[in-house]
């Protein structure tokens, strides 16, 4: 059921206006870092919109065909700064895939634990960022101050608060300390009553409705032909998780789990019935749709969680066996996506069988094909529109740039 | 005090500048210091909604002093302008908003009877004065040079020429029941329980203080309709380029503002210094004699009135602090097809309430006092009739010069 | 629930059988396959590649409805020694990461190319461009051009994405030299 | 002697009325631009205004051989006409510059839109 | 020394503001310039009008003229200030001419302004309270109370008031209001490039 958009050359004007061009970023509120628009505008209206990214290339793909797998895994944190265990886990994924590595049991249960925590974290600064977009601050700090608890929880696992390198490789670099799954588990039973509110303040409230339902309408073709993923596509009504649909050696870690991918199907999400219901003249691919997803992937994770934890409490094996730093790597590639909070975040490992540092390592980013829908979706609409649909789009320019 | 000062200076013009000065002086730093208690509030209020503690440090406490040191922070800043920017423009347009601001409080009443200027058009000079406010963003937008600014400098005038029609129409409802724009006036008539407050006179007033509230918010530039400064589109909109100084000029009319309208709101709605209660009446404050006395009752409804605006302001604080900022095509809707429609149906549905049940909803109103400055509409006779009319008592200077009550 | 996606191979029908296919309806446009790699990829010649994929995408058993990534690899061994012992010539490879939502299948396509266009240093090679097959591909071959250094002929827009436009050189090849200096800032 | 010590009289008005109708006159004449037009028209009309008001005013002529009431109305209807007037001169404007591109009123010699 | 006379003190800074800076509206080149001069200009004269005991009139030409007609020009002079329209020369014969029949014309009103007599006897300002927004209120629904006193009959029946005028500018407000949104109604235009996201992908069906 793709939605058509209405003809967007057609513009309704009072008066002509000279035609203007700004710059939105690289050093504007809106736009998440270091993105930049360039926008042509007549009066308020958007007519054409071209992205520049750049600002922030670290050449991460140079350096990591320098170093060694494992030592690349902190340059894959500053990458999707805000989950940098995803990123942490698609990397050690591609790698082990290289390898050829099995890991113990308890190691795949920890690491769904762990980045289940962090897409909760992302999420939520996702969440608070699109307010600030539209205009609102407080859920903003509010998203913040969960996640300051989810931090500490990482912090407490493994040392560090924003860039983790702790999945790796062959596993992790250390056990979860004693008695941080009950501090865990008490986290996420605080955590229920807060995303209400959450809703309260953001999905259901009139405003916010008005600013983001029929926005930057995304059809699921569209989603798919520029390659979007995650909740991106999801929003657009594609039923695609690579947590369900993935490479075997990625989705036997959520084997067992119980989990619904978060889609809409006939105008209903999976467990909708304890949030707010879709608004009447919400569309299928808007802002909305978007942002509700990831609202909805939250309380996902938050099970997943709980699931997690219970088996990996019972668990045997170790929590893994990082890989030595300088393990040689056979000749070969091998490509492999994970769905990181963003959506498919990819790495492509290249070797030539000499050594142990990798021929090529190249990091397929899910948000910068995400973004490349902007130019589409930001024709015709108003100025005020732009921060909303780059913000439901939710893009990371680390992970941009790289 | 002009008098009093002609005793010691000379020469006697001398005086009477002194004199405007001093109370110039103080008009200006009384909303300058509330201005500063506001920015303050606002930081602790924002920090309290979201959960946390706003400043803590600076003179003691609470944070008292934080906005003294931001203030030394902005003056010692460095002033910028824009190589593009017209530069006369520029330089004036924080002043005229300031001004436009500031010029309200002349005619704002703070008590029974004090007021800068005791105009007989009060309510209508403040509202017009206010929509001057307007031309300090305009002349901002245009003078900086930036095309941030440029946006923001047409959506305020938009909006606000739009917003000033239902804001006029909701402040002409208690005028209407009132018989007359002054404020004092206004503020008298609504003097005993709180049930002679104009908000519970009918309910089409009370409708209309929501309409007004919302309108009021549109025009001061809050959120949910801070479009002008809409940070997370236009940057920082007609303020982009400015800073140090008149940065802070901007922020000083914008609370300015604020204040003028919590007040003209507490005034026409909320019965201006007249508290819940008739306390001053019973202590016998407001009815007395004694000039000291009277001073006191007049200081405790200075309180009032205050308590009523610091609410008002915080009202908008929690207002801003909570909701998402509109779209321009949605403000103007909630202007054109919501607030002046409705503002039109209450202001017909209270004429025809006072046509039909003159005075109040719960207690009548009319206690039989005409009070200087008020207009009784009915008393008119016909032209025709009136000029036979016993030549003594023309009707029209009855109704002129007034009547002090009791 | 069906979970976890399976390699073409074993999804729709076998490697051997699906490269035959291949072969038997663009013949000697699929130059080269490797079916045993970890990840089982296909070779096509570079004028042949537009067709290929839109058959892949619009052929109702195949359905790649996405292309996940373009990534391009530089084989080329600067230093002398070394590059005696190595077991492959010098070449550039053009790979493109395919997957079908609906078959929940993936798919590798690689494009050979040489360093440079008839061995003129300086010379981008040219492969025809896909992104008028999924939309996808416009940034990532701009990302390829931009960091690699290959011509994507029929973009409609190819120019750096990531670096600053003045850039000189294709900072991902092998034999990339950092610039000494860019605009009055130290490169090395 | 001192002006400010001399009470204000009718004349004084309209010496004042009178620089603003001229300069709205001369503004009229020389300004290309048909906004620079439209501001003249308002300053012509506020001259006239300050007139009225001067000879409706209680407080520079006897309330006897005034206009009363009548100097204050006509500035009323003025001020509601000047506004009328301004926003059909704006939407005539801008609905030239829409069509022609300019606001240069020596280039609106044909009727046709 | 005779006690200063405030009224005219005031009368001189109004009047001193609102002459100059229509002078600088003719003599400014720059639009936006222009339209800042009549904000002062115009908010001067509401000045005068206040000294001049006629408050509503004043916050009337506040409201209305200053805070809303010139807001609109200055929306105006926004939308079409670009780069040649900004300043517009005009040519120094239309100077000439301007200034030679501006100077006579203004030698004429001077002199006018000042022949008669009358007119320069200062009033003492009367100590009642003026409530000027009523009878002006009454006075547009056609009771002048102001001419009760009147006694001569028939000029107080012909200046009975001025309803009809009051109708007649209410009417045409409402048609002003139609017009000017009729001229400026939207109108549909077909621009960018010709290309529509139309995806060329097949939907998979799910």
């Amino acid at each position: 059921m793709a939605t058509q958009v209405d003809d967007p050359r057609i513009i309704e004007f009072d008066v002509r206006t000279d035609e203007m061009l700004v710059n939105m970023g690289p050093q504007h509120p809106s736009t998440h870092g270091v993105l930049r628009l360039v926008l042509r505008t007549d009066g308020e209206i958007v007519s054409e919109t071209t992205p520049h990214i750049g600002y922030l290339h670290r050449c991460a793909e140079k350096i990591g065909e320098n170093i060694t797998p494992r030592q690349w895994i902190p340059y894959t944190d500053r990458m999707d700064y805000l989950a940098g265990m995803n990123m942490n886990l698609g990397w050690a994924l591609v790698v082990e895939k290289l390898l050829n590595l099995e890991l113990p049991e308890k190691a795949r249960h920890l690491r769904v634990l762990i980045v289940e925590l962090n897409r909760i974290a992302s999420h939520l600064v996702g969440m608070g960022a699109y307010g600030l977009d539209l205009g609102t601050f407080s859920p903003f700090l509010y998203a913040f101050r969960e996640r300051e608890k989810i931090l500490d929880l990482f912090e407490e696992a493994c040392g560090a608060r924003l860039t983790y390198s702790y999945l790796t490789v062959g596993g992790a670099t250390a056990d979860l300390p004693p008695g941080w799954l009950q501090k865990c588990e008490a986290f996420l039973d605080q955590l229920l009553p807060v995303i209400k509110e959450y809703h309260t303040l953001l999905t259901s409230n009139a405003i916010f409705v008005r600013r983001t339902v029929g926005i930057g309408v995304l059809p699921r073709e569209m989603a798919i032909d520029h390659g979007c993923t995650g909740p991106v596509l999801r929003g657009s009504g594609v039923n695609h998780d690579l947590r369900r649909d993935g490479e075997q050696r990625y989705t036997e870690m959520y084997d067992g789990y119980a989990f619904e991918v978060i889609v809409e199907q006939d105008g209903h999400y999976p467990r909708d019935h304890d949030y707010p219901p879709v608004p009447k003249q919400a569309v299928l691919g808007d802002c909305w749709h978007r942002f509700y997803v990831r609202m909805l992937e939250v309380m996902q994770s938050i099970d997943l969680i709980r699931q997690a934890i219970d088996r990996y409490s019972t668990a045997t094996g170790s929590f893994g066996e990082p890989v030595k730093l300088t393990e040689k790597l056979p000749k070969g590639e091998a490509y492999m996506e994970t769905e990181a909070p963003r959506g498919q975040m990819g790495f492509y490992i290249v070797s030539t069988g000499n050594g142990a540092i990798p021929w090529r390592a190249r990091a397929r980013s899910s948000s910068f094909c995400n973004l490349s829908v902007t130019e589409k979706l930001c024709r015709g609409c108003l100025i005020a529109d732009v921060p909303a649909i780059v913000g439901s789009l939710d893009v990371v320019m680390g992970e941009i740039d790289r | 005090m002009a008098e009093y000062l002609r005793q010691y200076l000379t020469p006697e013009w001398l005086a009477y500048v002194v004199a405007a000065l001093v109370h110039a002086f103080l008009l200006v730093n009384l909303l300058a210091v509330s201005a500063l208690v506001f920015i303050w509030l606002e930081r602790k209020v924002s920090g309290r909604i979201q959960d946390r503690l706003g400043p803590t440090r600076i003179g003691g406490k609470f944070g008292w002093l934080q906005t003294l040191a931001d203030a030394i922070k902005l003056v010692t800043k460095e002033d910028l302008m824009p190589a593009d920017a017209d530069r006369m423009l520029f330089l004036l347009a924080p002043y005229a908003g300031f001004v436009a601001s500031y010029l309200g409080f002349l005619a704002l009443p703070f008590a029974d009877g004090w007021v800068a200027v005791r105009l007989n058009v009060a309510v209508f000079f403040i509202a017009a004065v206010l929509g001057l406010e307007v031309f300090g963003v305009i002349l901002a937008g245009y003078g900086s040079g930036s095309k941030w600014s440029l946006f923001g400098a047409m959506r305020e005038a938009a909006q606000v020429v739009s917003y000033e029609v239902p804001l006029g129409m909701c402040i002409v409802i208690p005028v209407l029941i009132a018989g007359t724009m002054d404020l004092v006036t206004i503020g008298q008539m609504q003097e005993g329980w709180f049930t002679q407050w104009f908000v519970l006179h009918d309910p089409f007033t009370f409708i209309a203080f929501w309409v007004y509230f919302t309108c009021a918010t549109a025009s001061v530039n809050r959120a949910p309709f801070d479009l002008a400064e809409a940070e997370s589109e236009l940057v920082a909109g007609f303020h982009t380029e400015y800073s140090g100084f008149r940065w802070s000029v901007f922020f000083l009319s914008e609370y300015g503002s604020m204040f003028a309208v919590s007040g003209l709101a507490a005034i026409l709605f909320f019965g201006g210094w007249n508290g819940p209660l008739p306390v001053t009446h019973w202590l016998g404050l407001a009815d007395s004699t004694n000039p000291f006395l009277h001073y006191l009752g007049n200081f405790l409804g200075m309180l009032n009135f205050v308590a009523k605006c610091i609410f008002g302001v915080t009202f908008m604080m929690w207002v801003r602090w909570t909701l998402p900022r509109l779209r321009i095509d949605q403000v103007m809707t909630t202007c054109l097809k919501y607030c002046t429609p409705i503002s039109a149906a209450m202001f017909l549905g209270a004429i025809l309430w006072t046509y039909f049940i003159p005075g109040g909803l719960i207690v009548p109103n009319n206690d039989g006092v005409v009070r200087e400055g008020q207009m009784i509409v009915g008393s008119y006779p016909p032209a025709d009739e009136a000029a036979q009319s016993d030549a003594d008592a023309p009707p029209a200077s009855v109704a002129r010069a007034g009547v002090e009550g009791n | 629930m069906s979970r976890g996606r399976q390699h073409l191979s074993e999804m729709v029908m076998s490697g051997e059988a699906f490269l035959e296919q291949l072969k038997s309806k663009f013949g000697d446009r699929i130059t080269g396959a490797n079916l045993t790699a970890i990840d089982p990829w296909i070779e096509v010649a570079p004028e042949g590649l537009v067709a290929v994929c839109e058959h892949l995408r619009d052929d109702p058993q195949l359905r790649f409805d996405m292309l996940n990534c373009v990534s391009g690899v530089d084989y080329f061994e600067p230093d002398e020694k070394k590059a005696k012992k190595l077991d492959w010539d010098r070449h550039v490879e053009v790979v493109y990461h395919l997957s079908s939502l609906s078959n929940k299948t993936s798919l590798v396509l690689k494009v050979i190319l040489p360093r440079w266009k008839d061995d003129k240093p300086g010379q981008l090679p040219e492969v025809p461009s896909v992104s008028g097959v999924w939309s996808t591909a416009d940034w990532h071959e701009r990302e390829v051009f931009d960091l690699m250094g290959v011509w994507f002929t029929g973009h409609p827009d190819l120019r750096r994405i990531l670096c600053p436009e003045d850039w000189v050189g294709h900072p991902l090849r092998k034999d990339y030299e950092m610039p000494l200096e860019y605009h009055g800032i130290r490169g090395r | 002697m001192n002006p400010f010590v001399e009470p204000i009289t009718v004349s004084h008005y309209m010496v004042v009325g009178a620089i603003m109708f001229v300069a709205g006159a001369v503004c009229m004449a020389t300004k290309r631009n048909a906004l620079g037009v439209l501001m003249g028209i308002e300053l012509v009309l506020n001259g006239a205004n300050v007139n009225f008001i001067a000879f409706g005013s209680e407080y520079l002529r006897p309330a006897a051989d005034g206009m009363g009431l009548d100097g204050q109305l006509v500035a009323l209807f003025v001020i509601v006409l000047a506004a009328a007037e301004a926003a059909v001169a704006l939407a005539i404007t801008l609905n030239f510059y829409n069509n022609h591109s300019t606001v240069d009123v020596d280039r609106a010699d044909e009727l046709k839109g | 020394m005779d006690p200063i006379n405030w009224s005219s003190v005031f009368f001189w800074l109004f009047s001193t503001v609102a002459c100059v800076f229509a002078v600088g509206v003719v003599l400014s080149n720059n639009i936006v310039r222009m339209a800042f001069y009549l904000i002062l200009s115009l908010g001067a004269t509401a000045g005068l009008f206040f000294l001049a005991g006629a408050d509503f009139v004043g916050a009337m030409q506040l409201m209305i003229y200053v805070g809303g007609t010139l807001v609109l020009l200055i929306f105006g002079v926004m939308l079409t200030a670009k780069g040649p329209f900004i300043t517009m020369k005009t040519s120094a014969g239309e100077w000439l001419l301007a200034a030679v029949v501006g100077g006579s014309l203004l030698a004429v009103l001077i002199a006018a302004a000042t022949s008669v007599g009358a007119w320069q006897q200062p009033h003492e300002r009367p100590n009642t309270a003026q409530v000027t927004a009523t009878p002006l209120g009454m006075a547009l629904l056609g009771a002048r109370v102001d001419k009760l006193e009147e006694s001569d009959a028939t000029q107080r029946r012909g200046m009975s008031g001025y309803l009809l005028p009051f109708e007649i500018v209410s009417v045409h407000l409402l048609v002003v209001l139609i017009g000017s949104a009729y001229l400026a109604r939207p109108k549909r235009r077909v621009s960018g490039p010709s290309e529509t996201p139309a995806p060329t992908v097949s939907a998979p069906d799910r």
